[in-house]
């Protein structure tokens, strides 16, 4: 008596678009950010509303735009360095990473074996941070707010190691092109081992309050289906691909750094709803959790982390472009980056998962949705608004 | 890669094949072609995610670049097509009949670069920028910094050094003494 | 300006037609007014304390900063033990932290829930792309001074500032408040026209009134 | 004579109601891992909306939400005896109260939609709404099992219900008439608007519902409201099935008591979407109530 099948309504104009008369008075229109807490970052949602039914949704982007790709075509190589990770805040580690490997390939630089492996375990726990934002935000969407107190107070310990890392909290600065600013202070495999412990520990409790959560699967079980044929169609990549069944992992399929020497399987799950996302998301923080654990087993301990850069005042670069991807958190990061023989990239495009994730993607699957839903399908997309615009 | 760029050269009349690794290639393709091409590497030869859409403005040639990048997951390849098309009045063919994620690409590039895509849905809708009245910020003639310094004011005390310069004085210096 | 904020006429669901023009309909064009302490001075003294015990900051992330206001509110710095907390609506909140650069965009949106909320009401600018523009002050789409077009009562330098800096700048409000000086409200009142022609130099779409509380 | 005794027990309790809450929460934030508020936090506060310089109004409507809010807490507490035995504190109670009480329960809602809807904001429409059709499944169990209360006692007056219940632990009606209670405290959380059946204020969906557009004065009101009603509440389940309080110690620590129960569902449980909280009352606490009626 509450779920009738309500997909045909309202009727489609010949051209696609709604049929909607707004001076009806049937129908609201319904702005959701940006200043409103449901949503991740800085955007806006605008929804046509009948009754709890969301008829029509558009995604307003653009609230972040600071021009990155502009500001860097008139900064040197290495005066780029420094500003790419203020792309992506919760995990910037990735512009770092992408932007170096894109100049390193076309600068045509080899770095030394042991800055690979620290890039890999820098990239990692940049993906346990990640993951713990969104475990919190993905609970508190559904109004379960100590979730969020719980992996945040985690977070933190992820970030004091960071910190004794790199120096910084949040911009850490440190995946340079030719290598690594520095090799890991001593005694680090020790605290770190001390630190996933502790999380292990949490996602225990997060897995018996959250997912084994009586109303939490009420919410979240079979809301937001991601059918398999949207997949290419609307590009998505990462866990929200993942959860469709569809193993689509770069560490994978395109294995970078030092991913081939690493064991591990990419995590799927099937039923493609917010619950299984969620689940996916668990399960691949627990694998990044193990995956550092080998890393800091499998690396050679001692050697140089940096190569020999040329002047960076005058640094060139031939003539060429690139394209450097990996797997972030979200899904599918990547750099593509061109150059012409000048001391200056001539374009830099990020192509960030949440592009086609929260707007293309999250305008579709939001019809027919619960106004109560919208925040969490939205949160459970995982997206990041400053990667859409930059 | 090299294969698949000599069975498809004749038909699609390709132009300069590039392989930048094993995995990586760029293609130049004719503005005609491309839905075509597009459409056949989709359909026929597996390339069914499109990565990226993006516009490089070689504003010394007169011309934007277009690079349509797919990904082939079965055989883990890349391809990257480049377009070559004159810069003014730019306009290129939508292919957001192919990838329905294509239009915010397009609804980007219209804006950032003015490019025109007919028929890309809600093209002329405000993506990013919001009343905007200058020249299209990504194209290589407009100046961000003449820009900014014109529209925004500046806190005074703020010091710009060339680098070269500074890092010369740095090291260098009048007195020797650093 | 948008097709929706335009005048025209609409049909009412009874059959009535009816002439709006939303921009007047909507809103009221009362601007704002110096709201001088109308106590006596202890009595202002005590509200004064109140209010810097109780900083209600509005839910708005602006910017990068915001991803450490999360760290703050949680159990390593929890910054409710100082009477901080979050408010979701701008009725209820009387701190704004601009939480990094601001685009142009978004300045409209901080303007419009600024001038929502009432007063006395604080603004602490957060990070260095408030100050100066910071990382980004050749950017064309990041305004590069705060204060000119709102006004700042703290500013917390870093890029981005850790969460004992955001304490820090909370205690240096809070001294600010305690000692009758966070008059942001009424300063913003009586400059309101300099606000104003500031504000309109930026955001060149201007469709909404002059002050819309 | 009545009405300062009747004055002081508001004073007592709107006091201890700011003070519980606070501790509640500073509870809910102690499984959260924090410190948690101070525990006069909610004084300041509530000095703080007072002392705003401005506010804006939307209509008399708008004005008149906490006024109808407020006097449904207080006369809620005024109608019903607070402390059992005592001439000083049975308040206005009279022969009827119960079913004065079942609608003063109500009355707030009520005048908060009212006043809500005049602000003009889409979000507090939808809050209403919510709150409305949530508040209805919810109030059905409880006004069953005081049906059932009042059937078993054979009388329609608190004070001669408590009556009826002393004389030890086993003659509350706990566990005198167990199904009517159970009906009753299912109810009693989803009244309380704390997680699973918060869906009304939601933050994060409709941040945050009807009070979205109160702010100084107006909020301050209904933050008083907030602290006065949930204890006014909990005396009336406390009358009629606990047993009722014979002194203040008694009184406050039954009230916590029945608070944190509320409190301690609501601390690790999402929130239901509304048609799933009024299906698990229907599903749920309304058949309990309909067997507690049955079975007196």
């Amino acid at each position: 008596m509450f779920e009738l099948d309500r997909s045909q309504y309202p009727q489609k104009k010949a051209d696609g678009t709604l049929d909607i008369d707004l001076t009806s008075g049937k129908y609201l229109k319904l702005w959701q950010g940006p200043q409103h807490p449901g949503i991740t970052g800085n955007m806006a949602i605008e929804l046509t509303v009948c009754g709890d039914e969301v008829v029509d949704a558009t995604t307003h982007v653009g609230y972040l735009h600071r021009g990155f790709e502009k500001l860097m075509e008139r900064r040197t190589f290495m005066q780029c360095f420094p500003i790419v990770c203020r792309i992506c805040v919760p995990e910037p580690d990735f512009n770092e990473y992408c932007y170096a490997a894109a100049v390193e390939e076309l600068a045509g630089l080899e770095i030394p074996e042991l800055a690979h492996w620290i890039r890999t375990l820098i990239l990692e726990m940049g993906r346990v941070n990640s993951y713990l934002m969104y475990l919190g935000g993905q609970a508190g969407a559904f109004g379960q707010g100590v979730i969020g107190q719980w992996t945040t107070y985690v977070r933190d310990l992820m970030l004091d190691r960071f910190e004794e890392l790199t120096g910084a909290r949040i911009y850490h600065m440190f995946i340079i092109p030719g290598g690594v600013r520095d090799n890991l202070p001593d005694g680090f495999a020790g605290r770190m081992e001390e630190t996933l412990r502790e999380i292990e520990s949490v996602l225990a409790d997060v897995d018996r309050v959250m997912f084994h959560n009586a109303v939490f699967k009420k919410r979240a079980v079979g809301v937001g289906v991601i059918d398999t044929a949207w997949l290419d169609s609307y590009g998505i990549t990462g866990p929200n691909a993942r959860a469709a069944g569809v193993a689509k992992d770069v560490r994978k399929d395109q294995p970078y750094l030092v991913y081939p020497e690493l064991d591990f399987e990419a995590v799927t799950g099937k039923d493609s709803d917010i619950y299984t996302r969620a689940d996916v998301r668990r399960r691949d923080l627990l694998l990044s959790l193990d995956l550092i654990r080998q890393i800091l087993a499998k690396m050679p301990k001692t050697g140089a982390v940096m190569t020999k850069l040329p002047n960076v005042l005058h640094w060139k670069i031939p003539r060429g472009e690139t394209y450097v991807r990996g797997e972030c958190s979200r899904g599918e990061y990547g750099y593509y980056l061109v150059t012409d023989g000048s001391g200056y990239p001539r374009r830099v495009n990020v192509r960030g998962p949440s592009y086609t994730h929260s707007i293309a993607l999250f305008e579709r699957m939001v019809i027919n949705a619960n106004i109560s839903d919208v925040a969490a399908l939205l949160v459970s997309l995982h997206t990041y608004p400053p990667e859409i615009e930059r | 890669m090299q294969q698949l760029y000599d069975t498809l050269s004749q038909r699609f009349s390709l132009g300069e094949f590039t392989r930048q690794r094993a995995d990586l290639a760029f293609i130049t393709v004719g503005a005609v072609r491309l839905h075509a091409l597009l459409r056949h590497l989709r359909d026929q030869e597996g390339f069914t995610h499109l990565v990226l859409l993006t516009a490089v403005d070689w504003l010394e040639d007169g011309q934007f670049q277009l690079t349509y990048l797919l990904n082939n997951r079965a055989k883990c390849q890349d391809l990257g097509l480049r377009v070559m098309i004159a810069r003014d009045n730019a306009s290129m063919e939508s292919i957001h009949d192919l990838w329905a994620a294509a239009a915010t690409y397009q609804r980007e590039l219209r804006e950032m670069f003015g490019i025109d895509f007919p028929g890309s849905p809600r093209l002329m809708d405000d993506f990013i920028l919001e009343g905007w009245n200058a020249a299209p910020p990504y194209r290589r003639d407009f100046d961000t910094l003449e820009y900014a310094r014109a529209t925004y004011r500046e806190r005074p005390g703020r010091e710009t050094r060339d680098p070269a310069a500074h890092m010369k004085q740095q090291l260098y210096g009048d007195k020797g003494d650093v | 300006m948008k097709e929706e904020l335009l005048k025209r006429i609409v049909k009412t669901p009874d059959g009535q037609e009816i002439e709006i023009d939303p921009l007047r309909d909507y809103y009221c064009e009362a601007g704002p007014t110096v709201q001088p302490p109308a106590y006596t001075a202890i009595i202002e003294k005590l509200f004064n304390w109140a209010r810097s015990e109780s900083l209600w900051i509005l839910g708005f992330g602006t910017g990068c900063g915001a991803i450490e206001m999360r760290p703050l509110m949680t159990p390593r710095f929890d910054a409710y033990r100082y009477g901080i907390q979050w408010r979701p609506t701008p009725r209820q909140s009387n701190l704004f932290v601009i939480s990094g650069y601001l685009s142009v965009k978004t300045l409209k949106r901080v303007i419009r829930s600024y001038e929502q909320m009432q007063g006395p009401k604080y603004v602490v600018g957060l990070g260095s792309c408030t100050i100066n523009g910071g990382m980004y002050w050749d950017s064309y789409n990041t305004i590069k001074r705060l204060d000119d077009y709102l006004p700042v009562d703290v500013y917390i330098a870093g890029c981005m500032p850790r969460p004992e800096a955001l304490l820090a700048g909370f205690e240096e409000l809070k001294k600010i408040i305690r000692a009758g000086k966070a008059e942001g409200a009424n300063q913003y009142a009586a400059n309101f026209d300099w606000y104003k022609a500031n504000q309109k130099s930026v955001i060149h779409d201007w469709d909404m009134p002059d002050y819309n509380w | 004579m009545r009405i300062p005794w009747a004055l002081l027990t508001l004073f007592i309790v709107i006091n201890y109601g700011l003070l519980m809450t606070a501790l509640v929460q500073k509870i809910g934030a102690r499984v959260g891992r924090r410190h948690g508020i101070p525990i006069w936090q909610n004084y300041i506060d509530m000095l703080k909306n007072y002392a705003l310089r401005t506010s804006i109004t939307h209509g008399v409507m708008f004005y008149l939400g906490p006024v109808f809010r407020l006097s449904g807490g207080v006369g809620l507490l005024l109608f019903v005896p607070s402390i059992y035995g005592s001439e000083m504190f049975a308040n206005f109670s009279f022969a009827g109260d119960l079913i004065l009480a079942l609608y003063f329960v109500f009355f707030g809602t009520l005048g908060m939609a009212l006043g809500a809807a005049e602000s003009g904001h889409p979000y507090s429409a939808i809050g209403i709404t919510r709150g409305l059709s949530q508040m209805t499944a919810a109030e059905l169990p409880f006004a069953l099992a005081v049906f059932a209360v009042a059937l078993q006692y054979q009388t329609l007056s608190v004070t001669e219900i408590v009556a009826a219940q002393q004389g030890g632990v086993l003659h509350w009606t706990l566990f005198t008439n167990p199904l009517a209670v159970a009906a009753a405290m299912m109810s009693f959380l989803g009244s309380m608007m704390r997680p699973p059946f918060d869906v009304v204020l939601a933050p994060q969906e409709i941040p945050i519902g009807p009070p979205t557009e109160y702010h100084s004065s107006f909020l301050a009101m209904m933050q008083t409201n907030r602290a006065l009603f949930p204890v006014a509440k909990i005396v009336v389940y406390m009358n009629l099935f606990f047993g009722g309080a014979g002194s203040w110690p008694e009184f406050f620590l039954k009230v916590f008591l029945i608070y944190m129960v509320s409190a301690f569902v609501g601390v690790v449980f999402p929130r239901f979407r509304v048609e799933q909280s009024i299906r698990w009352f229907l599903i749920w606490a309304v058949p309990l109530g309909i067997l507690a009626v049955v079975l007196v």
